[in-house]
C-alpha cells in the first residue's frame, strides 16, 4: 500500500530524470547542451514560482527581481570579493529570502490584480537599482561572471572533464549538473507539497477561509511560500549568472517576469511538471521560430494566445486529461 | 522657486493627463468584465500610428483621427470577441497571460505594417509654447488635459444617461441577473472593450506630439497606465483620474527635487505605500468577504 | 459552570445597515444550540461574526471565557472552534481525504526541514493523520471517497466532507450553517443520525438551519433571530409556543 | 514579335549560362559563413535594423561580384531584441550550431559583452558593431570593433567645447547601457580635460518628458554648455523639451542620434546642436581630397536605392564590419580562424565609412578620436564644422 503511494509520488520524479538521462541522445552540439542547461536552470526556477503561484494561488509578476538579485549578488561577491561560488549561493540565497519575508508580509496581504501590482512594483524597484548602481553591478552594459566553482575545481562550459571515465566537454558537464539541480529542485518541491505545509499552501487557493477556520495561519504561510520560492530563483539566478559567464539588467527586468509568470500558466499552474515543460516551450519557441524572421513576434503572441484559449489549464494539465479521457473510453469500449 | 515648483508641476500634470486616460481605459474594461487589459496599450500605439501613417498618405488630420480611433475600436472589440470571449472560465493569471499574447501580437503587426521608427506628429495648435510665472507649458499638454476633461465627463454621461452605459454597469455587477434582465451580455463586453480602445487610441492621438509615437510605444505607457489604476482603485474612474495624476505628480517632482536615476523607483514604491494602507488603492470600492 | 460561548450586545453594520443588532446568549458545553429564523435574519452573519470571519462593529463574544476581540478565524480553532460553510468551502485543488487531513492541520507539527527531505518522523504522522481522516470520513459516511478528487463528488458528500473536515481539528464546538440545506429526506435522516452522534461524543454544535423537523428534533436550545434582533429564545417546547414567534413565521 | 522573342531567349540563356556558373562555382567550395546576431527589434532596433539591411545587402553584392576567395558569402543572422541572454544564445548557436567564420555583430554593449566570454573560448573572430570602451579596453584577443568609442565621442564634443571656451556644463544621459556608458566616460574626461559637470542629471528610455531635469540644469549656477548623452528617441524629447524652455546655452548631442531621423523627430528644436558624427551624414560637404568621400557617397547612394530609408552612422558600422571581414579572409587566404584574426590585427589604412581603421595587437579598433566630425545643425540640416 505504502509502497504503491510512494511510487505513485515519484513516478513524476523518474519520469523526468529519464528524460534528462535519455537528452543527450538528441543533442548533437554544444549548443544543444547550453540551451538544455539553460532551460534546466529556468525551469527549476519556474518549479519554484509554481510553488506561490500553482499551489498557493498568489500572482508574482516581479519574480525576476530575486532572480536578478542572486544573479548579481553571486556574480559581484564571486568575481569582485572572491569568494567561492557555494558560499556566494548560499548567502545570496539567505538574503534573499530574508528580503522577500519583509516585504511579503505587507503586500500578501494584497489579493489578485493589487499583489500582482505590488509584485509588479517590488520587481521594477530591484531591476532600476541594478541599473543604476553601477559602480558595483556595472550598469545597463552588465558585469562578467566568473565560472561556477566548488571550493578550488572550477566547472566552466569551456573545460574538459572526466566522470567515471567518460570524456565530458564542459557545455555536457554543465548539463550534467543542472539536470541534477532540477532533479533536486523538483523532489524538494514534491516534498514541500505532499506533507502538512503543503496542503495548508494548496488550501490557500482552494478556499482561503476554509484554511483559516481549521487552523491554517495564511498570512504566514503566504509569507512561508513566497520566501521559499524566491529562494529558488535567488539560487538558480546564480547558477545562471555562473553558466552565462556576464550578466546584464535584463535577468531582473519584467519583461523577464513576464517570462517566467508565462512559462507556468503555459506549462500548466500546479503541475510540476507542467511548468518545466512549459520552460521548456518557451525557451525553445524563440530558437525554433527565427525562422519566420521579421514575423517572429506575431508568430510568438498568436502561439501564446491561442494555447492559453484554448487550453486555459495549461499545456500538460490538458494532455493528461485528454489522455486519461481516451484511455476510459476504450476502457468502456472493451467492458 | 516658484517658476521651478510649477515647472515640475506642469510637467507632472501632463504625463499625469496622459496616464490618467490609459487608466481609465483599463477601469472600464475592468469594471465591465474584471480583466486587466495588458493590451491597453496597444490601443494607444494603434491610435498615434494610424494618424501619423494617413495623414503622411495625405490624409487630413482631423479624418485620420477618426479613422485611426475607429480603427482602435474594432480591435478592441475584435480582442473581446476572439481572445476573451473564448476564454470565459479562465484563471485571472491566464486572462493575463492571454492579453499579452495579443499586445505581442498586435505590437508584431504593427512593426510589419509601419516599421520600427519614431515618428512625429505635429501639435493640435501653435508651437509656441505658453509662459506662466516662468514656467512653460506645451501648448499640446491643454489639449491632453482638455481632451482628458471632456472624456472623462463623457464616460461619466455614457454611464449615467445612456442605456449601453447602465448595462455595462449592470453586467460589471452581477452578470447573471443583467442576464435575466434582458441584457445581451457578451454585446455588452465588446461594447466595455470598444469604447475602451476608443478612449486608450484618442489617448494616443492626444500624447503623440508630446511623445513622438512608433510600434512599441505602448509597452511602457500601457504599463504606467496599469499602475496608475491600481493606485487610484481598480474600477473606480475617479482613482483612476487621481493616480494618473498622482503619479506624474509625483514623478516629475521626484526627477526635479530628489533623484532622476531613482524617479521610477520612487513612483514604484508610492504604489507599495498606497497599497500598504489602502489594499484596494484610493478609492477602491470596499468589498465584504461573503463566505 | 460557566458558558462555553458568551454573546452580549453584539452589532454589525454594513454601511449602516444593521445586519445583526443587540444580539446575546450563551451556549453551555455539551448542548445543540440552533440559530433559526427567516432568510435575512443575520443568521449567518452571526456565525461569521462567532468564528472571527467578521468583525463586530460593537459587542462581545466570549469563547471559554476569553473575549475573541481581534482574534483571527485560525486562532479561534487554535481555542477549539471549527466550522462549516453555508456555501461551501471546500479546497477543489484537492483530494476528498487531503481536505480532511487539511483539518487536521494544527494537531500536526509542521517542521519545514522534515518536510523538504522527508524525515521518516513526517512520513509517520502522515500516516497517523490518514488513518484518522479516513475513519473520519467513514464515520460521516463518505467513506468510498477517500482519494477521489474534491472536485468530482456530489453535493451530498461534499457537505458531509466539509463536517469530517471541520471534526477532524477537535473542535471543542462546533458551528454547522445550514449543513440540511439542499439534502434530500434521507440525506437529512443521516445528518440528523450525524449531528447526534458528534453530540454525544461531548462537542457542542451551534446549527444554523431551516428545516424545523430537523432543529426541533436534535436541538436543546434555540435562538430565534428576525431582522438581526433576537425574537425568541430557549428549548424547542418554548420556541414551538413563542406567539412572537408564531407571529413572526405564520404571520409574516 | 520575333525580335522580342528572340531578345528574351537571349536573355534567358544567358541568365542560365550566368545561373549555371555560378552554381559551378558554389558547388566548387563551401560557403564562408558569417554569422550575426543584431538587435533587429527591440528598444535598439534602430540599430540593428540598418545594420542587417546593410549586411545583407553587402552579402549579396559580394556574392555577385564573385564572392570572396571564389566562395560565395552565406549570412547566417538572428534577432536578439536587445536582449543580452539572446545575444549569448545566439552567438553559442552560430559558433557551435552553424559553425560560423567569423561573426559580425552585437548591437549593443550589452549583446557584445555576454557573448565576449564564449567566442574568446571558442577562438572565433567577432567583430563588435557596438560602441563602449570596455569591448576593447582592455584588448581581448578574439574581439575588433567598428564604431569609435564613447571615450573618443566624449573626447571629441569636450575638446569643441573647450574650444569655444566652455569650462562648465551641464549633463544629461539616458539610463540605457548606451548612455550610461557614454555619462561614465564623459565624467572621465572631463576630470581630465579640466571641465565640470555641474549638473548631472538621467532619464529612462521610456520616459515621455524631460522638462523637470532640464529645469534643473537651467537653473545649475554657471551652465555654460549643455550635453544629452543617449540614444533612441529620448534625445529627440530632450531636444524639444530644451527649446521649449527657452534655453539659450549652446546644446550638444552625442554620436548617438546622429541620423536624419534625428533631425526629423527633433525638428526645428534642433536648430543650433552640435554632435560628434561619421561623416557618412554630409558626404557633399567633404572636401574631395578626403579619401573617405567616394566610400561614403557609395554606401550612401547604394544603401538609400536599395531600402528607399535614409542611411545611418550605425548601418555604417555594419558595412565597415563587413568589409573588414572580408579583407581579412582575403588576407589570410582562408577562413582559418587564427589567420584571419591576425589579419585583422593587422589590417592597417582601410578607409571606411566610419574613419580609417589602422589596427594593431594593442588596439583592436583602430580608429582615432578625429575620425568623428562636429556638425551642427544648421537650417534643418547638418553642416560639417570640424
Amino acid at each position: 500500500m505504502l509502497n504503491q503511494f510512494m511510487q505513485s509520488r515519484l513516478r513524476g520524479l523518474i519520469i523526468l530524470a529519464v528524460i534528462l538521462y535519455a537528452l543527450p541522445a538528441f543533442l548533437s552540439n554544444p549548443f544543444h547542451y547550453d540551451l538544455a542547461t539553460q532551460m534546466a536552470i529556468i525551469a527549476a526556477t519556474v518549479v519554484g514560482l509554481n510553488l506561490l503561484v500553482g499551489f498557493a494561488g498568489q500572482i508574482s509578476l516581479g519574480h525576476a527581481g530575486f532572480f536578478g538579485l542572486g544573479a548579481y549578488f553571486t556574480g559581484i561577491m564571486t568575481g569582485n570579493y572572491g569568494w567561492s561560488a557555494i558560499p556566494a549561493l548560499v548567502v545570496g540565497g539567505i538574503l534573499v529570502g530574508i528580503l522577500a519575508w519583509v516585504v511579503g508580509r505587507p503586500i500578501l496581504r494584497l489579493k489578485g490584480h493589487y499583489l500582482s501590482m505590488a509584485t509588479l512594483a517590488v520587481g521594477f524597484i530591484i531591476a532600476i537599482v541594478i541599473n543604476n548602481e553601477s559602480q558595483i553591478t556595472g550598469g545597463p552594459d552588465g558585469m562578467p561572471v566568473p565560472p561556477f566553482d566548488v571550493f578550488g575545481w572550477e566547472l566552466s562550459p569551456f573545460g574538459t572533464y572526466s566522470l567515471f571515465g567518460i570524456e565530458l566537454n564542459g557545455s555536457q558537464a554543465w548539463y550534467l549538473f543542472a539536470a541534477a539541480v532540477l532533479l533536486v529542485a523538483v523532489w524538494l518541491a514534491q516534498n514541500l507539497i505532499d506533507s502538512p505545509i503543503g496542503r495548508a499552501l494548496r488550501s490557500v487557493h482552494g478556499s482561503e477561509v476554509a484554511a483559516r477556520v481549521v487552523g491554517v495561519n495564511t498570512a504566514r504561510y503566504k509569507s512561508l511560500v513566497f520566501v521559499i520560492s524566491a529562494i529558488y530563483a535567488s539560487v538558480m539566478g546564480g547558477l545562471y549568472a555562473h553558466f552565462q559567464g556576464f550578466i546584464t539588467p535584463a535577468v531582473a527586468s519584467f519583461d523577464f517576469s513576464i517570462v517566467l509568470i508565462t512559462m507556468v500558466v503555459l506549462g500548466g499552474m500546479g503541475s510540476t511538471m507542467g511548468v518545466i515543460l512549459g520552460a521548456v516551450v518557451l525557451k525553445l519557441l524563440p530558437q525554433i521560430l527565427t525562422h519566420f524572421q521579421e514575423m517572429e513576434a506575431v508568430m510568438f503572441g498568436l502561439i501564446l494566445m491561442l494555447t492559453m484559449i484554448f487550453m486555459p489549464k495549461g499545456l500538460l494539465p490538458t494532455l493528461q486529461l485528454a489522455v486519461s479521457k481516451r484511455l476510459k473510453k476504450r476502457a468502456g469500449g472493451q467492458a | 522657486m516658484l517658476s521651478e515648483f510649477l515647472q515640475y508641476l506642469f510637467t507632472g500634470i501632463t504625463i499625469g493627463a496622459t496616464y490618467a486616460l490609459i487608466a481609465l481605459g483599463f477601469t472600464l474594461i475592468y469594471n465591465a468584465s474584471h480583466v486587466i487589459n495588458f493590451a491597453q496599450g496597444e490601443f494607444l500605439m494603434i491610435g498615434g500610428m494610424t494618424t501619423v501613417s494617413l495623414t503622411a498618405m495625405g490624409v487630413p488630420m482631423l479624418l485620420a483621427i477618426i479613422l485611426a480611433v475607429l480603427l482602435a475600436g474594432v480591435f478592441g472589440i475584435l480582442l473581446q470577441r476572439f481572445a476573451i470571449a473564448p476564454a470565459k472560465q479562465a484563471d485571472v493569471v491566464t486572462l493575463i497571460i492571454i492579453t499579452i499574447g495579443a499586445s505581442i501580437f498586435i505590437r508584431g503587426l504593427a512593426q510589419l505594417v509601419w516599421g520600427k521608427e519614431y515618428h512625429v506628429m505635429p501639435n493640435f495648435s501653435s508651437d509656441e509654447p505658453i509662459r506662466i510665472f516662468g514656467a512653460v507649458l506645451n501648448s499640446q499638454s491643454l489639449w491632453v488635459l482638455g481632451i482628458g476633461a471632456v472624456l472623462v465627463v463623457a464616460l461619466v454621461l455614457f454611464f449615467t444617461r445612456t442605456l449601453i452605459g447602465k448595462a455595462i454597469l449592470a453586467t460589471s455587477m452581477n452578470k447573471e441577473a443583467a442576464r435575466l434582465v434582458g441584457i445581451r451580455t457578451q454585446l455588452v463586453l465588446m461594447l466595455a472593450f470598444m469604447v475602451s480602445a476608443l478612449l486608450g487610441s484618442i489617448a494616443g492621438v492626444v500624447v503623440a506630439p508630446i511623445t513622438f509615437t512608433s510600434y512599441d510605444i505602448g509597452i511602457m505607457l500601457g504599463l504606467k497606465g496599469f499602475v496608475a489604476a491600481a493606485i487610484g482603485g481598480l474600477g473606480s474612474g475617479v482613482g483612476a483620474v487621481v493616480g494618473g495624476l498622482l503619479l506624474g505628480v509625483v514623478e516629475a517632482m521626484t526627477a526635479g527635487y530628489i533623484s532622476s536615476d531613482y524617479k521610477d523607483a520612487v513612483a514604484f514604491s508610492m504604489i507599495l505605500v498606497v497599497l500598504f494602507f489602502m489594499p484596494r488603492g484610493l478609492f477602491g470600492a470596499k468589498v465584504v468577504e461573503r463566505v | 459552570m460557566s458558558a462555553l460561548i458568551e454573546v452580549s450586545g453584539l452589532d454589525k453594520a454594513f454601511g449602516g445597515v444593521h445586519a445583526v443588532e443587540g444580539v446575546s446568549f450563551s451556549v453551555e458545553a455539551g448542548q445543540v444550540y440552533s440559530v433559526i429564523g427567516p432568510n435575512g435574519a443575520g443568521k449567518t452573519t452571526l456565525f461569521n461574526l462567532i468564528s472571527g470571519i467578521y468583525t463586530p462593529t460593537k459587542g462581545e463574544i466570549r469563547l471559554n471565557g476569553e473575549s475573541t476581540d481581534r482574534l483571527e478565524p485560525n486562532q479561534l480553532a487554535e481555542r477549539g472552534m471549527c466550522r462549516t460553510f453555508q456555501q461551501m468551502q471546500i479546497c477543489m485543488n484537492m483530494t476528498a481525504i487531503e481536505n480532511v487531513m487539511l483539518g487536521r492541520h494544527l494537531k500536526l507539527k509542521s517542521n519545514l526541514f522534515s518536510t523538504l527531505f522527508r524525515l521518516p518522523s513526517l512520513l509517520r504522522d502522515e500516516k497517523s493523520c490518514r488513518q484518522h481522516a479516513q475513519d473520519l470520513m467513514e464515520f460521516v459516511g463518505c467513506g468510498e471517497y477517500l482519494d477521489t478528487e474534491a472536485s468530482a463528488m456530489s453535493y451530498g458528500a461534499l457537505k458531509r466532507l466539509e463536517i469530517a473536515r471541520a471534526l477532524a481539528a477537535e473542535p471543542k464546538v462546533i458551528l454547522l450553517d445550514e449543513p440540511a440545506a439542499g439534502l434530500n429526506g434521507t440525506e437529512t435522516a443521516a445528518l440528523e443520525d450525524l449531528i447526534r452522534k458528534i453530540a454525544d461524543q461531548g462537542t457542542t454544535v451551534m446549527l444554523v438551519e431551516h428545516d424545523m423537523k430537523l432543529v426541533m428534533g436534535i436541538s436543546d436550545r434555540l435562538l430565534v433571530l428576525n431582522y438581526g434582533r433576537v425574537l425568541a429564545e430557549g428549548t424547542p417546547e418554548e420556541i414551538r409556543n413563542n406567539p412572537d414567534v408564531i407571529a413572526a413565521y405564520l404571520g409574516g | 514579335m520575333l525580335k522580342t522573342f528572340m531578345r528574351r531567349a537571349g536573355k534567358f540563356a544567358a541568365i542560365a549560362a550566368a545561373g549555371l556558373v555560378m552554381s559551378a562555382s558554389v558547388q566548387a567550395a563551401e560557403p564562408i559563413k558569417i554569422g550575426s546576431f543584431l538587435s533587429v527589434t527591440g528598444p535598439a532596433s534602430f540599430l540593428g535594423d540598418p545594420e542587417l539591411k546593410t549586411l545583407q545587402m553587402y552579402v549579396d553584392k559580394i556574392n555577385e561580384d564573385g564572392g570572396v576567395l571564389g566562395r560565395q558569402l552565406e549570412l547566417i543572422h538572428y534577432d536578439d531584441v536587445g536582449n543580452a541572454s539572446s545575444a549569448r544564445n545566439f552567438a553559442s548557436r552560430l559558433i557551435r550550431s552553424d559553425q560560423v567564420d567569423i561573426i559580425v555583430g552585437g548591437s549593443t554593449t550589452g549583446a557584445t559583452m555576454a557573448a565576449v566570454p564564449l567566442v574568446e573560448q571558442a577562438k572565433v573572430p567577432f567583430i563588435s558593431l557596438a560602441g563602449a570602451v570596455v569591448i576593447t579596453t582592455p584588448v581581448k584577443e578574439w574581439v575588433f570593433k567598428i564604431p569609435q568609442t564613447d571615450r573618443m565621442a566624449a573626447e571629441r564634443i569636450l575638446t569643441d567645447m573647450k574650444n569655444r571656451g566652455f569650462t562648465k556644463i551641464g549633463l544629461i544621459s539616458g539610463t540605457g547601457g548606451f548612455g550610461a556608458s557614454g555619462r561614465k566616460q564623459t565624467l572621465e574626461v572631463a576630470k581630465d580635460m579640466g571641465i565640470e559637470i555641474v549638473a548631472d542629471e538621467t532619464y529612462s528610455g521610456s520616459d515621455t518628458d524631460m522638462t523637470a531635469q532640464l529645469t534643473n540644469i537651467r537653473n545649475t549656477d554657471g551652465v555654460q554648455a549643455v550635453l544629452n548623452f543617449g540614444f533612441g528617441q529620448g534625445p529627440a524629447i530632450v531636444t524639444r523639451n530644451y527649446a521649449q524652455l527657452g534655453i539659450k546655452l549652446p546644446f550638444y548631442q552625442s554620436h548617438g542620434v546622429a541620423s536624419d531621423s534625428f533631425l526629423k523627430l527633433a525638428g526645428d528644436s534642433a536648430e543650433g546642436l552640435r554632435l560628434p558624427a561619421s561623416p557618412l551624414l554630409v558626404p557633399n560637404a567633404l572636401p574631395d581630397n578626403d579619401p573617405q568621400k567616394s566610400v561614403v557617397q557609395n554606401y550612401k547612394s547604394e544603401y538609400e536605392a536599395r531600402w528607399d530609408s535614409k542611411v545611418s552612422t550605425f548601418g555604417g558600422y555594419a558595412y565597415d564590419g563587413l568589409m573588414l571581414a572580408v579583407k581579412a579572409i582575403e588576407a589570410a587566404g582562408s577562413t582559418d580562424h587564427e589567420a584571419v584574426r591576425e589579419a585583422l590585427e593587422n589590417i592597417k589604412g582601410y578607409v571606411g565609412v566610419t574613419g580609417e581603421f589602422n589596427m594593431s595587437p594593442e588596439d583592436h579598433n583602430g580608429l582615432e578620436a578625429d575620425s568623428f566630425r562636429i556638425l551642427e545643425v544648421q537650417n534643418g540640416d547638418w553642416k560639417l564644422i570640424d
